[in-house]
């Protein structure tokens, strides 16, 4: 039981810089663009807060700096697919190159400086006493609340509000949308440089909660992580949630497994995360096999209104 | 000076260089270059390589090249023969950088190779790497005398030998000042990943350990350990700043003195190839300042043995010494043979974890 | 509900005075009908992108054109540049025809990074289990065992793609990272070289495992393999029947269901060749370059890859140039950094060079078209 | 002067090379019915697109209810007051029918469950009143083409405007439901709408509209009332020439039977058994035509008859042999063509040119393919004479096929499946959204096809077409087939009746 708690507690935190990720990636992906950004976008992020709370010490605004650094790159992101109608998948990447590379230039004069942050931690003694949640989340940090919130929020954004109907219009077919009214490249625009900014708060939590220094490319691979869940996660917030926390939850999980010594090389335990990820699709893959995939169905298509199709 | 260890590969040191001789040119300003894994910023590994190469500058007021990021592949080749066509020494800082170092150092001859951590030397090459062993086992003993439950982490970043020994020596040097301690080890497999370092730390911290050492260039374990009020140690650089208030020490590597000695040499053209491995008596490793809250008492004895290191009246790897399965290793009073430290591949007894084999 | 006709009242309300303004005589407009222009709009794009960059080295303290100079020089100005360039090119090529095949499909295979690596753990086998091989047979057992490996890692992705509707996006991801985990227990644990000191990676090739190279350079004969893999790929999938069904496949999956084509069939083979041509640009690299496998095989070579068809638009002979000027580009990154230029810098030249690309591109689209004709 | 109230004047509008509004000048009349014929591609839905914001005119004026508009985009043309019913419908096919017709409906934010009852109640009204129902609740994807259209109809009724445009509406619904939409359109003329509207049905035009503009190639050529015209001088206008009246069929002497089903049963999308015990038999030198409202089993009969999807029961046999395990592949093979119901999503590749679009199904074979090579030049050369003898208008072999017009296209599939010398030809609303000049050119090839052996399988909507090729006829009703007639018999009301499920027999019975 003890252990059962220690690691969904694990699977929290190692989730949440995901979870923040892979909801941008949903939003801008439910819009209709993928965005192979991510990586990049996270360590401006990171960067951007490192260098901002080092100068104000104000989380508050670091996070502001964050998002909006972050939103930059969206911009570009936007500007050159909805705009300009280039290839998603090559802009993404560029994107990534050059935040890797720009997040290193900036970081260079601050590397290593660490940050004396302290991330409020909401306190709920009255869960406390709750035999079993309560250890979990009665002492958890305000992002993790804030990234649960986003989550809620987001779901009902997406499948209760009349935006949320235009949103999956505009994904799916945004010829419909346009006739509708409903202004295709503003909604694209909104929600990938939205994703951006949520990217951006991934790399800010990355470096303000999860390890508060700067070190060159510290995302180490999680944008890439981000942008697969986002599949797993079926494009649904409140899934993504789950599957942020699965695999957090199995990547801790292969270093409690090295405790128990038994004889299984490190790197086969590593691997846990990415097998299961690719059996337990393989079972929804299996399940789901009769309906319609939950992709986006213009996901990475520009949209021109005098295109025929 | 120069202590030559026993060289590993080559059956004898290398002889003096003087096909060089006959057509003496003078270095005014020495051209130096060196090539990085990482890059400074990493706070470890490269970050002290590079504190070393500003020494340098200062030194012979120059300015070195550095190449950064260089993956251990074809490229390291690459860079170090582009390096070789217009540098009279080239410090090649990664154990990976072996084999490029090599080959590009037989076509270039009038060039001098430092290779860090390897084991091949030629006439041109020379080796060097720092008795990590020496200042782990210092932070074993801060740790054995710190630890209240005698649990004890260790996040390894690869299970290669240099870890391992550091590891053992850490073990060594605990069991030394408290006999029951255990330390149990999780590999991260990484050398720069915070976010899979912490989790590696939060993994052990969830099984009560009141004592974290982490081998990464990322100061991410110790960070997870001080939020929970545990006493932390990193490797390579000072890291004290990180977590002044739980920060203990660590072995770092310190290369300036060295890096200075050898480019000397270079422009007095008396330099000599051989295999430096150099402990605290040289001054390349050494241990950290030690964190606000060590008790005197324990930095004291941490003092106390490092002077035996230095003066040779304490060796890491004396016998009896017993491996995992209670194995005597080595026997009473035989000591391990530098090759044996510099190839180790078990742990001794009172480490709670696998080697991959 | 009112008997009238809701349809009687506009749900939107009617404006009066609609925005009127008098408007330029032109406008720009996006034109798809266009042809997207002629050699030097990428030769513009690129300029544009050097200017950008510019500003970032006069930033950084440096004059730009010693900068670019430098680095032109670095990639194809020497011998000893040029042919290290074509060395990088060698596995960008190929891994790039592997996922350009899959893209043509619709198959997003980016998972030719962990199948490079497959395919270098499978041509390393043949030196591990097969010490005693004839010489001359090395060579051409260890590529089949590399392309065999990166097809097998290739069908990892393609079966639950085909049967079990798993999006191979997240599936070749994961695979890259298995592999790599993979290779680092390869590397680490059983195969590491006894003599090695420990060091992670398998013994040095013997001579007769290692593919020859061409003059005094590392550039080896994996080069010509590269170029008959492009124009086998250009051969096949324009002159054949099988490039006809994957034609018919990528354009309009239900025609070619219609045609009698199996999709899981070709989705099968095609993650095959992909994974296969990876797999060889993995054996490529253990055998001709490396020379042992070791841990960081690839710097990224697959996901680099993945640029590599897209700015050639899938189009295999394209392929060549734009994977000898991105693997300069990476050659000549490392050079600057020997001038002084930080190793971030070359990541973002990489990246505004691809922006410029590809926005320049469709940039070239747009045309400024006469509103009003006066007159008639 | 009336008051238009819509008023082009001198439109051009280019797409690339093509000029599809060629200084086109177009009125409308407040107030009336407005019907705009054309062949296919001679620009109808260019100059609607441009009114209802979808396309930018290159010159030329617009004015709206006597003021002149620059329309920008659909939103601005929905503020003018101006609705359109798409050709190419404009449905979200993952959203339900209810989520299309309310979407971009501003107002409320939050969509609870009492606010979408509410709106679902709305929209069940305006349809039953319209006399287009659909299922409401149902993702699109998962409706026949037939009730999308419907929903298409709804949503633009469901939004109010002043000008309604609506292009081809009719060309998959019933005869009945279109008599329905005649008289809604009446009722909202009377509410002072302006109507535009386009078929290819002539007969309906002369009983909708009050004026006609009929188009050619991109050129308003002509302008009249209806009460002054006939469908033969439509016919005549629209095409160039003078057409023939209708094609007779000659009666044949039915041959061996090509395909007999029994007991057939073949599950559909939604779990439930799309069709149940079908028994017929096609004999040579037959066309069976298939009657019935969309989404009442044709698409899986066609679908399972092409080894598209599996039959779960029954016995199906091809030449007096059993079929087993029949693939797509495979019964190409035996010779069963195939005319799908949407050209565009799966009988054509639209990216692809003519010659591998021709190929689809022949490229198997000795002459296409040669050890696995493509035989390049022989292929194009027969591409080419295929494109002559079936009349394939195309500017060149190597273009993108969705360039091509409707007719044209249709023509492509007919040249392509007639080509392999059928046995039996499945031809699912083959003349759906053609002008009257391809339907005719497709009915002869149709006929020819009779008359060289084959057995056809005729599956259409259209009923006046189903009763003049067929020799016999089957009406399906929810997967079962409820009626037979020869072509003796065939009568269009009573076939109707049927359609609705109204056996008619039970009464007689009683
Ligand atoms: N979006 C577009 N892109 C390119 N060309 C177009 C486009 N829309 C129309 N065209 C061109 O305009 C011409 C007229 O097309 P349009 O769709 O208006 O014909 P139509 O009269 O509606 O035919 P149909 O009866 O088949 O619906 C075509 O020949 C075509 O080449
Ligand atoms: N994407 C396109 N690019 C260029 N021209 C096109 C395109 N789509 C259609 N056209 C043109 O549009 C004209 C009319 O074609 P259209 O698609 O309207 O046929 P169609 O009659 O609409 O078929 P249907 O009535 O069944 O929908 C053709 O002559 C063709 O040249
Ligand atoms: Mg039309
Ligand atoms: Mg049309």
């Amino acid at each position: 039981m003890d252990l059962f708690i220690l690691l969904i507690t694990a699977a929290i935190s190692s989730g949440t810089p995901l979870l923040f990720a892979v909801l941008g990636g949903i939003i801008s992906e439910k819009a209709g663009v993928i965005n192979l950004g991510t990586e990049g976008i996270m360590l401006i992020g990171a960067v951007i807060s490192c260098i901002v709370f080092i100068q104000t010490g104000n989380l508050f605004v670091t996070l502001v700096a964050a998002v909006f650094a972050a939103a930059g790159l969206g911009f570009i992101h936007a500007f050159l697919c909805i705009s300009l109608r280039s290839n998603q998948i090559v802009s993404g990447l560029a994107i990534t190159l050059f935040g890797t590379g720009l997040s290193a230039y900036l970081g260079k004069a601050i590397a290593g400086t660490a940050l004396a942050v302290s991330v409020p931690k909401i306190k709920l003694p009255w869960l406390e006493s709750v035999p079993f949640i309560g250890r979990i989340f009665s002492n958890l940090d305000l992002f993790i609340w804030v990234s649960v919130a986003l989550a809620v929020l987001l779901y009902l954004y997406m499948y209760k509000t009349s935006l949320g109907l235009h949103l999956k219009a505009v994904g799916d077919s945004p010829s419909t949308s346009d006739v509708m009214g409903i202004s295709v490249a503003g909604y694209r625009y909104f929600h990938v440089i939205a994703g951006s900014m949520l990217m951006g708060l991934a790399g800010f939590y990355l470096i303000m909660v999860y390890s508060p220094n700067w070190i060159e490319g510290m995302t180490a691979g999680r944008g890439w992580i981000a942008i697969a869940l986002i599949i797993f996660a079926r494009w649904n917030p409140l899934y993504a949630l789950l599957c942020a926390y699965f695999f957090g939850g199995l990547d801790a999980l292969g270093f409690r497994i090295q405790l128990f010594d038994i004889g299984i090389p490190s790197y086969f335990l590593k691997m846990l995360p990415y097998v299961s990820t690719i059996l337990v699709l393989m079972f929804i893959g299996w399940k789901n096999r009769h309906n319609p995939p939950a992709e986006p169905t213009s996901l990475g298509i520009p949209y021109f209104r005098e295109q025929r199709f | 000076s120069q202590e030559s260890a026993s060289d590993p590969v080559k059956e004898e040191p290398a002889k003096a260089v003087d096909s060089e001789s006959t057509e003496p040119k003078k270095i005014v300003k020495p051209r130096v270059a060196f090539v990085y894994i990482g890059v400074p910023g990493d706070g470890g590994w490269t970050f002290e390589h590079d504190k070393g190469r500003e020494m340098v500058d200062e030194t012979f007021s120059i300015e070195s090249t550095t190449v950064e990021n260089v993956p251990e592949g074809p490229d390291a080749e690459r860079v170090i023969e582009e390096l070789a066509q217009n540098h009279d020494i080239i410090f090649t800082t990664s154990f990976g950088y072996m084999d490029p170092t090599v080959n590009v150092a037989k076509k270039y001859p009038d060039v001098v190779f430092m290779h860090a951590t390897g084991y091949k030397t030629a006439e041109n090459i020379g080796t060097y790497q720092g008795k990590g062993y020496e200042p782990g086992y210092l932070a074993g003993v801060a740790a054995g005398k710190l630890t209240k439950n005698n649990k004890i982490g260790y996040v390894g970043a690869f299970p290669i030998p240099e870890v391992i020994y550091t590891i053992n020596a850490f073990t060594l040097g605990a069991q030394s000042v408290n006999p029951n301690i255990e330390v149990s080890v999780v590999w991260s497999n990484t050398w720069f990943d915070p976010a899979t370092e912490r989790q590696a730390a939060i993994s052990l911290l969830d099984e009560g350990v009141d004592l974290l050492a982490n081998y990464q260039d990322s100061p991410a374990g110790i960070q997870a350990a001080a939020e929970r009020g545990v006493w932390g140690m990193g490797n390579d650089s000072d890291m004290g700043h990180y977590v002044p208030e739980t920060y203990v020490t660590n072995p770092v590597l310190n290369w300036g003195p060295y890096y200075v000695e050898v480019v000397q040499s270079v422009v007095d053209e008396t330099w000599k190839s051989g295999a430096a491995l150099n402990g605290l008596k040289e001054g390349m490793v050494d241990i950290a300042p030690f964190g606000k809250n060590v008790p005197q008492d324990v930095q004291d004895l941490v003092n106390a043995k490092k002077q035996e290191l230095i003066d040779g009246t304490l060796n890491v790897f004396t016998g009896p010494i017993k491996d995992q399965t209670g194995e005597i290793k080595v026997a009473d009073g035989e000591t391990v043979s530098v090759e044996d430290i510099l190839g180790m591949n078990w742990f001794v007894e009172g480490v709670k974890g696998t080697i991959p084999k | 509900m009112n008997q009238k006709i809701t349809a009687g009242q506009p749900s939107v309300p009617m404006k009066k005075g609609l925005r009127r303004f008098r408007s330029l005589p032109f406008r720009i407009e996006y034109d798809p009908h266009k042809k997207s222009g002629g050699w030097w709009i990428p030769l513009l794009s690129i300029g544009a992108a050097l200017a950008i960059c510019a500003l970032f080295i006069a930033l950084n303290g440096m004059n730009p054109a010693v900068v670019y100079g430098k680095m032109l020089q670095g990639a194809f100005g020497s011998s000893f540049g040029f042919s290290e360039t074509l060395v990088k090119a060698i596995p960008l090529l190929l891994c790039g025809l592997g996922v350009a095949i899959a893209y043509r499909i619709s198959i997003w295979n980016i998972g030719a990074e962990g199948q490079l690596i497959a395919g270098a753990i499978g041509a390393t086998a043949v030196t591990i289990f097969a010490p005693n091989l004839p010489g001359p047979l090395y060579i051409p057992v260890m590529m089949l065992a590399g392309a065999a490996a990166g097809a097998a890692w290739g069908l990892l992705t393609a079966i639950p793609r085909a049967f079990f509707q798993v999006n191979e996006l997240i599936s070749s991801l994961m695979l890259n990272y298995i592999a790599l985990l993979l290779l680092d227990y390869f590397v680490f644990g059983p195969w590491r070289d006894p003599e090695g000191f420990n060091f992670p990676g398998t013994p040095i090739f013997t001579p007769s495992q290692m593919l020859a190279t061409i003059g005094g350079s590392r550039l080896h004969f994996g080069l010509i393999f590269a170029l008959i893999a492009v124009a086998v790929f250009a051969f096949l999938l324009s002159k054949t029947r099988w490039g006809y069904e994957l034609r018919l496949l990528g354009a309009n999956p239900s025609a070619a269901a219609y045609s009698g084509i199996k999709a899981n069939k070709h989705i099968l083979i095609v993650m095959m060749i992909s994974g296969g041509l990876a797999g060889f640009a993995g054996m490529l690299e253990v055998s001709g370059t490396a020379h042992r496998l070791m841990y960081g095989i690839s710097p990224g070579y697959g996901y680099t890859a993945i640029i590599i068809a897209w700015i050639a638009k899938l189009n295999p002979w394209a392929m060549i140039v734009s994977s000898v000027f991105i693997g300069g580009l990476i050659v000549g990154g490392y050079s600057v950094q020997t001038i002084g230029l930080p190793s971030s810098m070359s990541l973002m030249l990489q990246g505004s060079i691809l922006f410029c690309l590809i926005g320049g591109e469709m940039l070239s689209k747009y045309r400024l078209k006469r509103v009003s004709e006066e007159g008639k | 002067m009336p008051q238009y109230a819509i008023d082009m004047k001198d439109i051009v509008k280019r797409f690339g090379e093509v000029t599809a509004s060629d200084h086109v000048s177009f009125m409308v009349e407040k107030g009336e019915v407005h019907a705009l014929l054309g062949e296919n591609g001679a620009g109808k839905s260019t100059i609607m697109s441009m009114l209802s914001g979808l396309y930018k005119a290159d010159s030329g004026t617009i004015s709206i209810q006597g003021k002149e508009v620059r329309i920008r985009s659909p939103k601005e043309s929905m503020e003018l007051g101006i609705g359109m019913v798409h050709q190419n419908f404009r449905l979200v096919q993952t959203l339900t029918a209810l989520e299309n017709i309310i979407l971009g409906e501003k107002g409320s934010l939050w969509r609870g469950t009492s606010w979408m009852n509410k709106k679902k109640r709305e929209i069940e009204n305006i349809a039953d009143r319209f006399g287009l129902r659909f299922p409401a609740g149902v993702p699109v994807w998962q409706l026949s083409v037939g009730e999308q259209q419907r929903v298409e109809i709804v949503k633009t009724l469901y939004r109010g405007a002043n000008i309604i445009i609506f292009d081809e509406p009719t060309s998959v619904l019933t005869p009945g439901e279109a008599d329905q939409l005649f008289r809604t359109m009446q009722e909202l003329k009377q509410n002072g709408k302006t109507m535009i509207i386009t078929t290819h049905k002539l007969k309906e035009v002369m009983a909708v509209s009050d004026r006609i503009s009929v188009m050619r190639k991109g050129k308003m050529i002509a302008n009249l009332e209806s009460k002054n015209t006939n469908v033969q001088e439509l016919a005549r206008l629209m095409v160039g020439r003078e057409m023939s009246n209708g094609i007779s069929i000659k009666k044949k002497q039915r041959g061996k039977p090509i395909l007999e089903v029994e007991d057939l049963v073949v599950r559909g999308t939604h779990g439930n058994d799309a069709l149940k015990d079908i028994n017929f038999t096609i004999f040579e030198h037959e066309i069976i035509g298939i009657a019935g409202v969309a989404g009442n089993g044709q698409k899986e009969l066609a679908e399972a008859l092409t080894g598209l999807i599996p039959w779960t029961g029954g016995r199906v046999a091809f030449n007096n042999a059993n079929l087993k395990v029949p693939t797509v592949k495979n019964l190409i093979d035996k010779g069963i063509a195939h005319i799908p119901e949407d050209r565009m999503k799966s009988g054509l590749a639209g990216s692809l040119g003519i010659v591998d679009n021709l190929l689809l199904k022949t490229y198997r074979t000795k002459s296409r393919t040669k050890y696995g090579l493509l035989q390049k030049k022989k292929n194009k050369t027969w591409a080419e004479e295929l494109i002559k003898k079936f009349d394939v208008r195309a500017s060149d072999l190597h273009s993108p096929v969705r360039q091509l017009s409707g007719g044209n296209q249709q023509k492509l599939l007919f040249a392509r499946e007639v080509d392999q010398d059928p046995k039996l030809m499945i031809a699912v609303h083959p003349t759906q959204g053609l002008d009257v000049g391809a339907t005719e050119a497709v009915h002869h090839m149709l006929v020819n096809l009779r008359g060289s052996g084959s057995g056809i399988l005729l599956i259409s909507e259209d009923l006046d077409e189903v009763i003049q090729l067929s020799d016999r006829i089957l009406v399906l009703y929810s997967g079962e087939i409820i009626g037979e007639l020869d072509r003796a018999q065939a009568n269009k009301e009573y076939i109707g009746q049927l359609m609705a499920g109204l056996t008619g027999k039970e009464e007689a019975v009683l």
